[in-house]
């Protein structure tokens, strides 16, 4: 707890919320002194999961999503917590091109996305109860690699 | 949303951040001009964008569907290297291919 | 609460968390269309309030700081709150140029620059409960005028 | 934090954003170069400042007073719109003057 610097975000399922809360995570995510490609991986998996939670958790019901982030050395953690409708199967929901709205022109790449762009991604949800999406990144490793390789 | 048309061909200027939010307003207006205007080619410009999340793939593929059944084609243009790791590992490179004006 | 857009964020006391808390908050206010200098005011007298939890109510000491905002037409409202030790006399802390703190160079000037840079501001606080700092503004009053009289 | 010495001038270039978070450094360290190199003239550029706080403003009054002390003088250079607002309502332009680069 000593050296873990954490904040959450708490706001509306709210479409124009997405670009805040990406920004926000960025926002904290600066102390770690990230790359712009890291600063840009972060925000498309949080979009990610937001934009989930506000078409298919809430089905476009104003809601509250919670966001939890911490930052403990160079790992970047974040939790995005809804309480909406759930996930019955979650295997068949993170495969890719998978999704049940394809009336709304999902790609059904949101889950390949935030598995692509972040080191870890673990998800745990119950239909009826909401869903929770805990991601981690550690920053700065090609930094780590080159300083390692040039000694 | 920012646009150009010329004879069936219809350029779409995507924003500066492709989400969700944005994506909305985009299908429903490229939708209309598609099928009012005879449009065979659309043309992503992807210049000034600097974020764009799976939603945008999402309208990208949406698009895709209705010109091939119209007969069309869908490009790529102005796509920097962030944008190009997010056509590949969404896959519609194998759908809409990339103007390389360097080339041309 | 139909038409109101809100947001909370809660965060760890550090001094690294002043930048992210008052970027956050100018993400939020993005959604009216702000100008520059409306951004920057938000900024600056959310700055203050983060500022003044951090060294005045916690002495330095990581607890959490609560900021809620919320947008309801063209007003912004935001709530800076402590559990600090409070303030005894609100109006005397209120002074500009009053600070408990001149040996670590406080100017004695954030409440007088939240007054300057917002519509309005009110302080609740009692002596070792923390304190609560509300603050309001209306975005877009310049535009607003000017449409006005161009009719 | 980003300075300059020539003979007794100190010329502070301040940081994008100045808060509490950076002021704390910046007032430790100019206390150091002013009293180990004889400054009598100090210089606070905000030339790279978009943001500053009333924190900024206690790095400004502190530095006058121990400039002061030392019969010494502060000056502010490269103020936009923004800064010179801060500077006023703050009042710290009663103790420290800006130079103007037009007028010179
Ligand atoms: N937070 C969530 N709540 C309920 N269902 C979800 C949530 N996130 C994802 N899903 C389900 O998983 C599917 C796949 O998600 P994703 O890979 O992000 O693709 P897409 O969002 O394009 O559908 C969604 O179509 C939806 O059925
Ligand atoms: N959140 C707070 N908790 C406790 N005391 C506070 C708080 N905010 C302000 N104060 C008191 O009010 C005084 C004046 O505050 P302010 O005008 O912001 O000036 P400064 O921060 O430079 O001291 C502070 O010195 C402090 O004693």
């Amino acid at each position: 707890m000593r050296d873990t610097n954490e904040m959450t975000i708490i706001f509306d399922s709210r479409p124009v919320n997405e670009g805040f809360a990406r920004v926000a995570a960025a926002a904290f995510l600066t102390q770690l002194n990230p790359t712009i490609e890291e600063v840009a991986d972060v925000k498309t998996a949080i979009s990610e999961a937001v934009t989930n939670a506000i078409i298919h958790a809430y089905g476009n019901e104003v809601h509250n999503i919670e966001i939890h982030c911490s930052i403990t050395g160079n790992l970047f953690q974040v939790e995005v917590k809804d309480q909406g409708i759930g996930i019955e199967d979650i295997k068949q929901a993170m495969e890719p091109l998978f999704t049940t709205k394809p009336e709304e022109d999902r790609a059904g790449m949101g889950f390949a996305f935030m598995e692509a762009f972040m080191d870890h991604i673990s998800v745990q949800s119950r239909a009826g109860e909401g869903t929770l999406v805990t991601m981690e990144k550690r920053i700065g490793k090609e930094r780590e690699t080159w300083t390692t390789q040039s000694l | 949303m920012n646009y150009k048309i010329q004879e069936n061909y219809l350029t779409v200027y995507l924003p500066k951040e492709v989400d969700h939010y944005n994506a909305e307003e985009m299908r429903k207006e490229a939708d209309l001009l598609i099928t009012h205007n005879h449009i065979r080619y659309l043309i992503f410009d992807f210049g000034e964008t600097e974020f764009c999340d799976s939603s945008g793939i999402g309208v990208i593929m949406g698009r895709y569907r209705l010109l091939n059944l119209l007969g069309g084609e869908v490009w790529a243009v102005h796509v920097g290297a962030r944008m190009r790791k997010i056509l590949t590992l969404s896959g519609v490179l194998n759908i809409m291919k990339i103007y390389e004006e360097e080339r041309a």
